[in-house]
Formats: structure tokens, C-alpha cells, sequence
């Protein structure tokens, strides 16, 4: 099988399977796949079907997929047991360019499965703090059985400041009542041109959170957001992710605010 | 400029999309299917200048000229417009714009048999009652088909209509002037349903048998069955062919007047714009019925009108057809 | 006399009259005709002049007038007959040429045929005076002329309707008096009644003597075989046919009490040659035709001298399937 | 000389016995409703000359020009040659004296809705078959209403006459071709019998659900559906309106050929010769298969006729309709 | 060189070439056209001259020649791939020059657009040899000068069909090797062939630079809500969309073995847009006529510098809304 | 209730009923009615109608009406008992014209019912047998238990040679096997212009047996007929009996041969 077939997924060993929420699973799969901070992987099941899939975290000789049961292919990976075979190809997306953070004053706003695509993001800083400036955290979940990677979070608050909302009644000690928007305005700025906003999550959340941060005057390419687009081929040539004259799965998934702004559906 | 037209307002200006590309036919209404003869020089010229020479006489009794480019059709309109006049306005039918064709043509050509101004059967004028009936539902776009005919023999297939309307008489006895001769007897029993029994010497009719076809007034030879002058119709609804559930028409009114026949059908245009399923292309008022119910149905249809002491109106719909799928109706 | 009236008066006229008579003219029933929305034109009684259909020839003749289509002859109660009351009230009815010489023919079959008199038909038929209405003009089918029928004096006034008056030629004396002695407005005038003198239809009657046997079994009347359907309207129509049938019924209610009537009948009607244990003959329509026809310008005229038929052509305006009978006259003739 | 029309010539020469005395009226023929737009011209001055000025367009599709004297039929008759000729003859009729009009009149125009020269869902041309059915069994006189439309819709109301023939299609799906994309599925599920469904991807067709309407084929976008080249037809026969047991006709064949249609209809005018009942004014071809059965129809109808591979025959015929006396049919 | 051969010695020819060449054209399929009684005039392979339909725009474009409707990627036999077997046969098409600049676009998406190159496209589409059928009269609904399409030099060879015979201009070697070896018997004449000129559809497309944000929400697309039916047939006729859908399939009989394969997709095909979890956008037809629009003379052209459309008028051609794509670039262009 | 009214039939008392046949039964009816052999009266039931009946026979005072059972108003009568009323009016006809017959030689061929019409003329020759020349007697039954007025036909055998045939097996002795037809070459005849023929039954047989005359060379005017009509009023106005233009209710029952052959229904 002569390797240059850009389709053909290649069959990985699944180590472990971890339960984030009730319906998100953090899938461990041992892989040569080498993906940057916020890059996907189109995720394979014969017979099934395929589905893109951002790498949550990731080291050596392995990458975490954290998946949701929400559609055909998704509802079957979580039928699988440690051990079996997972097909991934890839991986694909441009994820988060790490020189443009380094050293810079971030805040990451993340909006339930938005938290997956930044969560190494996170660990990268959190291993390397003197990378950054100053990193600020601000999770948002829908309910308190919906908060993911409680692990890491309770790492995180360690280090860096973090706030994690929940949209209705408070569960966890120290998660605050409503919707991430509300809380932007607590968070501490400083000169913008050392700023750098990532926010990751529903397309109306990452909408109206950035509007929050715009009216604090952040500028528009100091923001960064990533899509989470149906893709089929996820190499630019099924045309299922094209929004105007841009590839989401060759420009994307992480577009700067300024640009992003203008992809309408 | 390549074709770009707006498929809607063709459709409603009576134009069909048909097989052949860029071409459409347009669908002259003739209401009960009569007409002056002299219309029929207009259609041919049309048929020469815009069609293909041939004409179609429609199912539903109208004139279709296929083969007229989509781009003539402004001069189309303008061509036919003694017919708007001479035809539609003439009828009481309002039309602003004489020069801009048909209005609408959702609502199908009112089609009637040739009714009692020729044939001896039948009992109502039915060709003045489908011009009364144009005047009365168009122009519109709901998607409803009424068929007049003069005697229960229906050979419009009232049966098969939305609206089926069926010219009864009432037979009034001169008792005096009957001598027995059996001859309505004879022939009701044959032909119809054997309403008529001779008794003493004189007939005797069993009004809940008679379905009122008049033919015993044609029989008698002394004249002592004449007809009620007042007219009579009885109205069977909701028929239709199809590919799902085809089915025959069945009696909403029965010995029901003239006013009453078009004030029903009138009124059922508010029943359907009340309840017709906005998201389909379009809905036949059958399935609406079926959808919305017939007691929605009845109570809109029956509002403002008196039914005569004679009148009697279906309590339920009892519909007999058949399903192509069992479980047609099972969704 | 005769004098001119317009309408006014002559209601007036009419109105005195219907004291002492009851008036029959033909009369129009809106939408009654046997055709949907055609009007029937028959004899009915009448109050005034407007009533009167002059212009039309009526569909039916004037002999429900003096032959009821139904007549009680007795009424039964157990086992005692009654025969039903008469009413004393004179009649006038308004009739054209054709129709009074018609008249004639009832009067010879009900009192001239056979020594006994049909007393049911004599006590109408002494009560009526004939008004006879002027008829100029031949409608469509009439063939009076040929059956010397056009013309007759046998009235005791006769009529000429005009748009809103009317020539009167009052012969009958007790007439004269009703008019004169409610001195009713009237300009006297000359005015003769004037007869059809021509019609579009031509038959020549058979020469009665020269009628061969062979013509009952004759080739021309299978034709009639294939097209009469027995319907039974020409004898219903005709001003001429005289025959009926009496039958005797109980009422519903009462088992002991009925009646004996009789009715119209004719022999182009179903029926009219059923005998008891139901054996029945002419069944072929050809030969009832046959029978009829033989009757109107034969039968009747060996036996009595003049033919049956007055040529008014009410069979020919009512045959639904066009059987001309005047064309059939003259096939006859044609035969003969 | 007073009227003296022999009624039966004059019924058979396809003029009607009208209300209006002394007046008759000329049905002419129109075999599918589709003619020559020049004819029209004749047929007004026809109206013009000898009728009233009106024409009606007739429940058959044909024309009726009302009020023409009787004795005016000869004249008549020489004036409508050219539509003898190049309507009745054109179809391939035999008619040897063509000055003396109709030579028959029992058999009822053969109607059809436009057909597949312009209506998109036609599935076969209605108006050739109309033309070759008129060859096919005009002139005879006995009553049999035969009818032809284009697919199931059945805008002809097929249902309702002794020979409804339904024209279909036998889609053929090109597997390659389909790309899923569910057009003919949703419009099946919808509009017809839901004979579709989706198999990994493609479309799957439901052979004893299909119809043959063919509306998946207009639905396609990649032409993946294509009709069988081979024109086939669902015959549902013996329907019938009137005043004693309406009914909808029944599947009698289906996915047969034009030529076993015509064969069919043909013989079935054997059975009627074998089996009327003379003693009748007519009767109806429809009660004469109740009375001799539909097994002696069948094997008449079916003589000399191979049925193809795909043809399906009725075992038994069970109408739906009703009736009007619960004892219309115990005698 | 160009050469005048009669159609038997050009079947001479075409045959040499299948022995080496799959040879595809556009054909005439019988009454298989989408409504009854009509031919479906698409691409299919030949074996004679006498198959090509030259004198008739094809419903179709060549496009399922290098891009199968249904392109089988893997076989799965339980765990695992395998990819599907490969024709060696080289391609002949015959197509017009709108088609030819058509097929580039087809490059660029599916060898250009982004680093990684579509194996299976490369495969069909290497072994592909142009031979372009010269079109010099314009079809109803082309607007092919107007998008710059009409003209192409990219052919192995040209050819002008006349009735029994054919002037050929061949370019490439290997064909006039074919040719020559094979000494078919031909007149060398002097013919370049000719192009379209002018077409009765006159589209000018936007100015990519002058597009203003707003187009996207513009009143204009509403009315394409109500007559647009997402039916999909502008997507599959038209030469230069290459949208398509994966998905995996396991056969009936075994559940673990199956496929994944493509098919052609559209965004005016239903469901392009439908997202896992049931989710959907674009949903009115207006908007999914404007994603198309901008996708075929502003996106595609942003990226890439040449408009996507080529103007071969199928779109017009073939939507049952009779809705005019050339015209709707006009009054996007009106717009900006 | 003047009298002059001809449709008024009058109540007579019912006398005795003699069963002559299964089917036919003789009433005798005390009535001041005077018929003449072969006349017919009006025999009615109120509220049932009425029916012409041949007057079998006649005496001082009486009547005899022999009815068959065939129709509604006959039916009735037979449901009648001694002592009840029946209603009369008549006699109506022309019957035998007894001149006629007087000092002749007499055959009288009657067929089944037809006897009725005949007896009182037979019974007068009975008993006024020089009245007659000769008188031969022919009488045709359809079965044996068809006979009628079994008693005077005996009485009548003393006197007149008598041929009594039954259609088909023979019954009482001296009956003799087939129709009476075949019977009538073996009819003594005498010169023609002295002798006079009966024929009275239904029209068949009246119309052969005369054919069988005819042969042996009777002249026409010498048999006579009597039609069985359906009649209604019997005073000639109903048309019903009329034939050409002969009424039989006046001008007949009873015709010359001559004159019967050309009645064609």
C-alpha cells in the first residue's frame, strides 16, 4: 500500500479509556502522530465512517482524544475498549502557533468541549511557565456534571489564575454561577499588545465572548478562536469546510478574530 | 439573457411548465366548459402565432395551447384579453389588469357538463351555475377542483372533485293527473333506485329512496310529475385520484340550494387559508379536511348559511377508495 | 255583436262571468314543463285575461276540461254505491279550432256509440260554452288544414288577443247579456274570426274505402317497431283520444271503503292490452302504432263518417322519438 | 312534412337528442383532446352556421355544438368532412362515405390527459395511444368509455371509466449514479407509496410498492433513475358514476404493453357482442361483466394475448364504491 | 498535422486507439432522458464516430469521467484496507473547449489546493488525453466568451465533425504515431479549428476586489428562497464543482466487510450541510444559491485568481425553477 | 241515484255455486236481468272491479254465470258464498240471434269455457228440440277434470249426437282422444245453406275448427264466432274491446265468420 494516499487511515492501539463527563470520554491512543497544540485528527472506524476529532493532549509516543457521543461514528468509538484498533490519519488544522505566545499575557476562555482543543495548550505552559507572562483561565460549563479534566483544572489553579463557570446552579467549590460572558470583564488586562485571547467553544459562545473582550478594547487580532466545522476529506478537497475562499481544514481550524469575523456560513 | 423566470407567478398567471425546455402552454378557463364559438378563432390564431398548432381540450373542459416561449408570454396575455373580458369579467369575475392574463390558477377550471340548456336529463343550468361559481371562487391559488353536473347519472365525476355538485329536482305528484301507467315505476326500478310503488292505481313516491334524478318527470306521459322550480344540489366532497389514496366523493349536503352550494365552497377558502400547511408546495383542500377534520370543516364551511327545511347535511364523512400502501395513512 | 275590449274591461267581463262559470284557458306553469326549466302550458281555470297563453299552442289539449284524466264514477261504503256530487257551476273554456272540432269526436263516442250514453261525459259536456281563440297562424306541426279541422263556427264567442285588448264576436245570448248588463266598456267593431288556411305540414288521409286488407300486416310498420317506445304521450296529448280504464281501489285506512274510478288510458300505453291471466297482445310497439293510427283515419271514419284525427299535431310537438304521425298518415296513404 | 327523425341513425351519427325540440347537437370526436388548432375555425363556423353561436367542450374532451335542426344533419354532415378526414381518417379509421358524418357513436370519445408531449410526469404519450385506440375500436356502437392518462396522478379520472389506462414507468437505477442524496426517497415517502428507501447509501426500490409513477426519475439529479425505454400501463377497468351503484374501476393488468392494451380492448368488444342483452335500449359494458363474471371477460379479454415477463392479471376484481339502495343488487 | 478522414477511416483510427485507450464521448442513451420520450445525451464510452453526439450540448458534463459519481476509496475486510484495483487503460475524452478549461479547475482543487494532492483524482486524471470537439456556434443558455472559456489550446487533438467525415488536427505524438503507423488512410488539409465567438448570454462577473461585505446578507438572495428547490441538478451538471461526501458502507451479507467510498455532493443538495448531532446551517435556498454564486465567481477566484465558472450554461440549462445562474451573476455584479 | 246512469251496477243475491270444473264454478244469480243466449253482463265486486262473464244460462228469475278463476275480480267472486250480493249491470252484447237459427241444421263446436256462452242457446233446443232441424254437438276439453256441466251434457247426449274430445288421455266414456279439430270431417253434414255453425272458445281453436269447416266447404257465412274481449266499460266508450272499427261489446260478441276473419287485433 504505496503510502501516499492522503485517505488512508492507519490503525493505532487505543491504551486507555478515561470518562470526563457523562457523555465526553478521553480516549489515549498510542501513536506516531506528532500534532501541534489545537491540531485534529480525522478519526476512522471501517465500516462506520470518519470523524474529525481535535487532539486534547498529547506526548511521547501517544495523543488524547477527547470525544463526545453525539453523532454515528462518535456513538461507535465509545462502544470501544482498551486495546482495540482506532484508524487516525492526519494530523490536519493549523492549530495554535506557540511563537505567537510565548511570553505574551494570555487568557484562555474555553466553552465546554472548546477546552479540549487548548487543554495541551495549557499543559505546555503549565510545564514551561516561564514561557509565558502571565496565563489566565476561564472555563465555562453548562452544569457541574459537565465539568471536563478536573484533574488538570485543580493543576492549573495552582499555577495560574482560573475561573470556571458554570451556567446554572454552582457545584464545585470555587465555580461561579452564569455564562462565561459575564465574567470577562473581572479579568485582569494589561497592554494589549503583550495580549494574546484564545477562545474555544460553541459558535454562539466564542461569538458573544469575544464581543466581551472587544468592548474591553482588546483588538480584533489579538483574538484567536477555532472553528469546529464538518469535514469529510479534512485535506481541502471535499468542500464541506470551505466558508468564502477559506479552507477551514488547510486555514483553520484557528483563525484570528479579524478574519474570523468575516467567515459567514 | 438566458431563461430566468420566476416559476410562481408563471404558474399563477395559468402558464404550465411543461416537457420541453423553455416552452410553457397556457390554460384558457372555460367555466362549464361553454362557450361563445367565435373564441375559438382567438385560439386558433394564438395556437398558430405563439404554439405549436394544435390545441388540447383540457380534462377539466378548458383550452391548453402548448409550445408558447416563456418570453412571449406578455404578449400572450395581451392577446387573450378579449377572453378575460368576454369570458372572466364577464362572468362578475374582477380583474384589474385585462392586458396581464389570468390572475391565479391555483383554483381549477369550474368544469360542468353541458347541463339542461341540451340535454333532456339534466336538472339545474350548469353552465350558468359555473359561471356563478367562477365569480364566486376566483381568482385564487388554493388548490381546489369544483365539477357541476345536471343529474346524479354525473358524468362530470362530481365524484371524483373536491366539490361535486349534483343538479337534483324535487318530483311534485299531481295526484289527479296520474293513470297508473307505471311507466316512472318501470323505469326508476331499473335504472335508479326503485323510489316509486304504485298503490291504488297511483305512484307513490318513498322520499328518503328518491335521490331526485328527474327522470320520472321525463316519463310521464300526462305531465303529473312535474319539478319543485326551486333548484336543488346535492354536494359530495372531497374526492380525488392520486397516487396514494384515491377515492370517491362523498354527501356532505343533500337537497341544498343554489346559495347554499356557493356560499359552502366559498367559505371553504377561509377553512383552507385557516388551515393549509404553509411548508408544502401546495396541499390539496382533501387532505386538509382529513388533516384538520371534518367538524372544523363542516362548522366553517355551513357559516352564515340557512339550510332549507328540506336540507340535510352528513354527519360524518364515510369516504370508499383504496390505499396503494396499507399503511398509507400510518405516519 | 262584436266589440273591442281592452284588457281592463274584459277582466272585468270575466269576472262577471265567473259568477255563474268557471273559466278554463291554457295557462302557463312556470318551470313545469316535462324539461328542466321549461314552462308548462296546459288548461287550467283563470281569473283574468293575463292568465291566458294565446300565443303558445298549449302541450296538453283542453279534453282534461270535459274528460278528467282521473273521475270517480262511485264511491263504496260496504256495500252501498254513491256517485259523486256534481258541481252545478257552467264552464267556458278557451279553445282553438282544431280542439272544438276535436270535441266532436268525444261527443260521438261518449253519447252517439252504442245506444247507451256515458252520463259522467254528458253532464260536463252540457255545461260548456266554447270560446274559441282566433288562430291565424299555423304553429310548426299542425296539419288542420289537410283534416279540415281549421275552421269551425261551433262557439258562442270568439276572441282575437292583442297586446292589451282584445276583438270579442259574441254570439251566445246569456254572453251578450252578462256583457250589456254590467254595461262593460267596448267599442263595437267589425270582426270576423279568421282561420288558418295553410300549414307547413301536408297529409293526405287515406281514401277510406280503398284500404287493403294487407295494410295491418304491412312492411312499414316494423320501422315503428324499432322507434316507438311506448311511451304513451301522443295519446295523452291528442285532443282526439278518448279511451280509458276503470279500476275500483279501497282506501288505506278502511278497507270497507273505497272506490271505482276511471282514468285515462290509450293504446300506445304499456298495459292498455293486458288481459286477466295475463296474456296480452299488439305487445309489438309497431303494431300499436298500427292500431293507432288505423283508428284516427279509418276505423273512426268507416264507422262514423269523418276522420278521428283534427290534425292539432300535439303528437308530433311531444314524440321523444320524433315519430312523426302526420309523415305516418301519409305513408299510409301513400300505401293505399 | 313535420319532423319524422328516426332517432337511432340519428343518435349513431353522433348527433344528440336535445331538450330543445327540433334542435339536435354534433359531438365531434377528439381521440385524446388534441387537436389541430386550425380545426377550430371549421368548428366555429359549424356553430355559427347551424348551431347556436356556442360551443361546450365536452366531459369526453370532444366538442358539442348545440342547436341544429334535424333536417339540417346532411348539410352538416358535408361540412364536417375535414374532420373525418383528417382527424377519424388520420387515425388510421375506416370510413368509406365521408360526406355523411360519424359512423358511429356508442363508443365514447376516447379521452387523455395532454400526455408526454408537454406534462413533465406523462409517462407515455397519451395522445398517440388515443389516436391508436380510436383506430383500434372506432366505429362501433356499443357504450364502452375508455380514457388514457399520462401516470398515476390521474387527471383523466381513469378510476371512473371501463377502460382507465394508466400510463408508467419502470425506473431502472444506473447504481453509479446515486449519490444518496435522498430527492426520490422523500418524494416517494411523501407523494406515493414510500417504495424507496436508503441501503448504504443508495437508493433501493421496493418492486411490489412501486407504482410506476416515474417521479423519481424527475427527482434525480445525476440521472441515476431512467425509465425502462419500454412503454408499460396499469389497465383498472369497469368504473363507473350514476344513479345506482357508482364505483371506482379496478386493477385488471399491470406493467403490460401498448399492444396487449389495445388487444385487450379490443376483444373485450367480442365479449359485449357475445354477452349483451339485446332486449336492452343499451347497456353498459361494465354491468355485462357483473352479469357474465369476470372470469368469461378475462378469458375473452386475454385471447391472443402474450403478456410480458413483468405483466400482472387480476385474480378477481373487488370494486370499492357504494350504493344507493342496500338492495340495488338483489333482484 | 490535420488530416480529412471519412468516418470509416476515423473508426479505423478510434479503433487503433482502444487498443490502448478507453475512449469516452458524449453518447445518446434512447428515451433515457428525465422526462418520457426524450434521450439523455451524457458521457459514455465509444467504439464508432457514428456513437459521438457532436451537433448537442450533453445534459452531463465529462466530469464523472475523471471524477466518478461513486469512487470506491477502500475495501475493508474486517480490520483491514485495501485500496481498489487500478485501470491501466489510458483516456481519450472528447469534449468542447468550456469543458477543457473546466477540468483545470478540477486540478487546482484537487492537486492545488493545499499541500496534499487527491491520489485518486491524479490517477484517472494523468492518464487523460483531451481531444477537443470545436465549438464554434454557441448553444442557447452558453456564456462561455463572457467567463473567457471559450478558447483552449490544451488538447491532444481537435476535431471538426461534418456529416461522414472529419477534419482532425492531432497535436500529440503518441496519437499521430497511431495514426500514421496504423497508415489510415487521410488527406492532410490546412484546418486550426475555430472557436465561439459571441454568445446570446452576455454575464460580466464581479470585480472580485470591489466585493462589499453586505452581498452576503443582500435582499437578493431572499427571492431565490422561494424558487430555488435545492433539487442539486445545477451541482451535477456543472463542469467545475467537485464537492463529494465520504462515507462507509458495510455489506449485507457480511457485517465486516465493506467500503468507504465517495460520491459527488453539492451544497444545492440536501444534507451537504447537515452536522453530527443534527445541527444544519444554510438551511433557506437562498443562502445556499448564495454560497454557490460567490463560491463560482468571487471565492473561488480570491483563491485561486480565475473565476470558477466556465459558462457552459448547464446550470440554465437543466434547473426545473427555470432560475438563471448567468443572470444572477449579473445582478450580483449590478450589486457591487 | 238516478237510474240512467249505465256504469251503476246493481246487487243481486247469490242464489247457489256449483263447481263445475277445478277451476270453474257456476253461479246462479236471482236477478230480474233478461239476457239472450250469447250475451254477456258486468258481474262486479265493490272496491275489486269488474269483469265481463258470459251468461252460462238462464231461467225464471236467474241467472247462471260460469266463471273461471284466472284474474283479480274472478278470484274474488270465488271467495263469494250463497246468500251474499253480487253486482250486475247488462246484459250487454248482441248474443245469438235465435231467428237465425231456427228449423236449421246446427253444429256447435265449443272449446273448454266457451260451452258457457252456448248452453242456454243448447238447453232452448233441448227443450224445444223441433225448433232445430238437426243439432250436433262438438265439445272440446282441454284434460278430463275439465269437463263442465258434465249433467246436461249426458242430458244432451239422449237427444243430440254429441263429440266430446279431450285434448289429451280419455276420461269419461265416449270421450274421445285430440283436439276437436280432428273431429270435425266426421260432422254429418246436410245442404250448406240450411245448416248454421257455432264456434265459441279461445282464439286459436275458434280460428282452426273454422279453417276445418271452411274445407268441407261451409261457407263463411255460415259460422259464426264469439269473441272473448277484454272489456272495461261494455257500453262502447273505453276502446278497449274495439277492433277496426268494431266495438265487440256492442256489435258483437257473436259474428259471422266473414265478418270475424278480417277483426286482425
Amino acid at each position: 500500500m504505496k503510502l501516499d494516499n492522503p485517505y488512508l487511515p492507519k490503525a493505532y492501539k487505543l491504551l486507555d479509556i478515561r470518562q470526563e463527563t457523562e457523555i465526553d470520554y478521553t480516549f489515549r491512543v498510542e501513536t506516531d502522530i506528532k500534532p501541534k497544540f489545537g491540531q485534529f485528527v480525522q478519526v476512522s472506524l471501517p465500516r462506520i465512517g470518519e470523524a474529525p476529532i481535535s487532539v486534547s493532549d498529547y506526548g511521547d509516543g501517544w495523543i488524547d482524544l477527547t470525544i463526545r457521543k453525539i453523532g454515528k461514528v462518535t456513538d461507535e468509538i465509545h462502544a470501544l475498549k482498551a486495546g482495540d484498533n482506532i484508524f487516525l490519519r492526519g494530523p490536519y488544522g493549523n492549530g495554535f502557533n506557540l511563537d505567537k505566545f510565548k511570553g505574551k499575557h494570555i487568557v484562555i476562555a474555553a466553552g465546554g468541549t472548546g477546552l479540549a482543543p487548548v487543554k495541551s495548550l495549557i499543559n505546555y505552559f503549565y510545564n514551561n511557565s516561564d514561557d509565558v507572562e502571565e496565563l489566565e483561565l476561564l472555563l465555562g460549563f453548562r452544569d457541574p456534571y459537565n465539568i471536563m479534566f478536573q484533574e488538570d483544572i485543580k493543576k492549573w489553579q495552582k499555577k495560574f489564575h482560573t475561573t470556571i463557570t458554570v451556567d446554572n446552579a454552582c457545584g464545585i467549590d470555587g465555580t461561579c454561577e452564569g455564562l462565561i460572558t459575564e465574567y470577562v470583564k473581572h479579568i485582569k488586562l494589561s497592554d494589549f499588545h503583550t495580549m494574546e485571547v484564545i477562545i474555544v467553544g460553541p459558535p454562539i459562545m466564542m461569538e458573544f465572548t469575544a464581543k466581551e473582550f472587544l468592548q474591553l478594547g482588546v483588538p480584533e487580532d489579538k483574538i484567536w478562536v477555532s472553528f469546529e466545522r464538518k469535514m469529510s476529506c479534512a485535506i481541502g478537497k471535499c468542500g464541506h469546510c470551505k466558508v468564502d475562499e477559506v479552507y477551514v481544514c488547510l486555514e483553520g481550524p484557528v483563525f484570528k478574530y479579524s478574519q474570523a469575523k468575516e467567515l459567514i456560513d | 439573457m438566458a431563461l430566468d423566470v420566476k416559476r410562481g407567478p408563471v404558474t399563477k398567471n395559468a402558464y404550465r411548465i411543461t416537457k420541453v425546455r423553455g416552452k410553457t402552454a397556457l390554460r384558457i378557463r372555460v367555466p362549464g366548459g361553454h362557450i361563445e364559438s367565435k373564441h375559438l378563432i382567438l385560439v386558433n390564431e394564438l395556437a398558430q402565432k405563439y404554439g405549436n398548432g394544435s390545441v388540447h381540450l383540457t380534462t377539466r373542459q378548458g383550452f391548453e395551447v402548448p409550445g408558447i416561449d416563456f418570453n412571449k408570454i406578455p404578449e400572450v396575455n395581451k392577446m387573450i384579453r378579449p377572453l378575460i373580458e368576454e369570458i372572466e369579467i364577464a362572468c362578475g369575475v374582477e380583474i384589474e389588469n385585462r392586458d396581464a392574463g389570468y390572475p391565479a390558477a391555483g383554483t381549477r377550471n369550474v368544469s360542468a357538463c353541458i347541463g339542461n340548456q341540451v340535454c333532456p336529463f339534466a336538472n339545474v343550468d350548469t353552465t350558468d351555475l359555473a359561471v356563478k361559481m367562477e365569480k364566486n371562487i376566483y381568482p385564487n391559488n388554493y388548490h381546489v377542483k369544483i365539477a357541476i353536473t345536471g343529474c346524479p347519472n354525473d358524468c362530470i365525476k362530481a365524484h371524483t372533485q373536491d366539490f361535486g355538485i349534483i343538479g337534483i329536482s324535487e318530483p311534485q305528484l299531481e295526484y289527479d293527473y296520474c293513470i297508473g301507467c307505471q311507466a316512472c315505476i318501470k323505469n326508476c326500478k331499473a335504472k335508479v333506485t326503485g323510489a316509486l310503488t304504485l298503490k291504488n292505481g297511483k305512484v307513490v313516491r318513498d322520499e328518503r329512496r328518491c335521490i331526485g334524478c328527474g327522470e320520472c318527470v321525463l316519463k310521464c306521459p300526462t305531465g303529473a310529475w312535474t319539478r319543485n322550480p326551486e333548484k336543488f344540489y346535492r354536494v359530495v366532497i372531497m374526492g380525488r385520484t392520486g397516487k396514494r389514496n384515491p377515492r370517491m366523493a362523498t354527501s356532505f349536503l343533500e337537497w341544498v340550494t343554489e346559495d347554499t352550494v356557493l356560499k359552502v365552497v366559498k367559505n371553504t377558502y377561509d377553512f383552507v387559508d385557516k388551515h393549509i400547511d404553509k411548508s408544502l408546495v401546495k396541499e390539496h383542500v382533501g387532505y386538509i379536511v382529513d388533516r384538520a377534520g371534518y367538524h372544523a370543516f363542516k362548522e366553517t364551511a355551513l357559516k352564515g348559511v340557512e339550510l332549507g327545511p328540506k336540507a340535510k347535511v352528513a354527519k360524518h364523512l364515510n369516504f370508499v377508495g383504496y390505499q396503494y400502501e396499507r399503511d398509507e395513512n400510518l405516519k | 255583436m262584436s266589440i273591442k275590449v281592452n284588457n281592463k274591461d274584459f277582466n272585468v267581463f270575466l269576472d262577471e262571468l265567473s259568477k255563474k262559470y268557471k273559466i278554463f284557458a291554457p295557462i302557463r306553469l312556470e318551470k313545469r314543463g316535462r324539461l328542466s326549466d321549461t314552462d308548462m302550458i296546459r288548461y287550467g281555470e283563470i281569473k283574468q285575461v293575463e292568465d291566458i297563453v294565446w300565443d303558445e299552442k298549449s302541450t296538453f289539449s283542453p279534453k282534461e276540461v270535459f274528460q278528467p284524466i282521473t273521475q270517480t264514477l262511485f264511491y263504496f261504503t260496504e256495500d252501498e254505491y254513491k256517485e259523486p256530487k256534481i258541481d252545478d257551476k257552467k264552464i267556458i273554456v278557451f279553445l282553438r279550432p282544431c280542439d272544438i272540432n276535436g270535441v266532436r269526436r268525444h261527443d260521438t263516442i261518449f253519447l252517439k256509440n252504442g245506444k247507451i250514453k256515458d252520463n259522467y261525459y254528458k253532464q260536463i259536456r252540457s255545461k260548456i260554452k266554447f270560446v274559441m281563440i282566433e288562430c291565424k297562424k299555423s304553429f310548426e306541426n299542425c296539419f288542420c288544414v289537410s283534416m279540415d279541422s281549421n275552421v269551425t263556427d261551433d262557439y258562442a264567442m270568439a276572441v282575437r288577443f292583442k297586446k292589451g285588448s282584445a276583438l270579442l264576436e259574441i254570439k251566445d245570448e246569456s254572453l251578450n247579456k252578462t256583457f250589456t248588463e254590467n254595461n262593460i266598456k267596448g267599442e263595437t267593431v267589425e270582426f270576423t274570426p279568421e282561420y288558418v288556411q295553410e300549414n307547413k305540414v301536408k297529409v293526405t288521409p287515406p281514401d277510406v274505402d280503398k284500404m287493403p286488407q294487407g295494410i295491418y300486416k304491412h312492411e312499414m310498420w316494423k320501422e315503428y317497431s324499432t322507434r316507438c317506445i311506448a311511451c304513451g304521450r301522443c295519446n295523452t296529448a291528442c285532443i282526439t283520444c278518448t279511451c280509458f280504464t276503470t279500476s275500483d281501489l279501497f282506501y288505506d285506512d278502511n278497507k270497507n271503503v273505497g272506490e271505482r274510478r276511471r282514468v285515462w288510458d290509450g293504446c300506445q300505453i304499456d298495459g292498455f292490452t293486458d288481459m286477466a291471466g295475463g296474456h296480452s297482445f299488439r305487445e309489438k310497439h309497431g303494431e300499436k302504432m298500427r292500431f293507432k293510427t288505423m283508428h284516427k283515419v279509418y276505423d273512426y271514419n268507416k264507422r262514423f263518417g269523418e276522420h278521428m284525427c283534427v290534425g292539432c299535431g300535439r303528437c308530433d310537438d311531444i314524440c321523444p322519438e320524433y315519430i312523426s304521425f302526420s309523415n305516418c298518415i301519409n305513408k299510409v296513404t301513400d300505401i293505399v
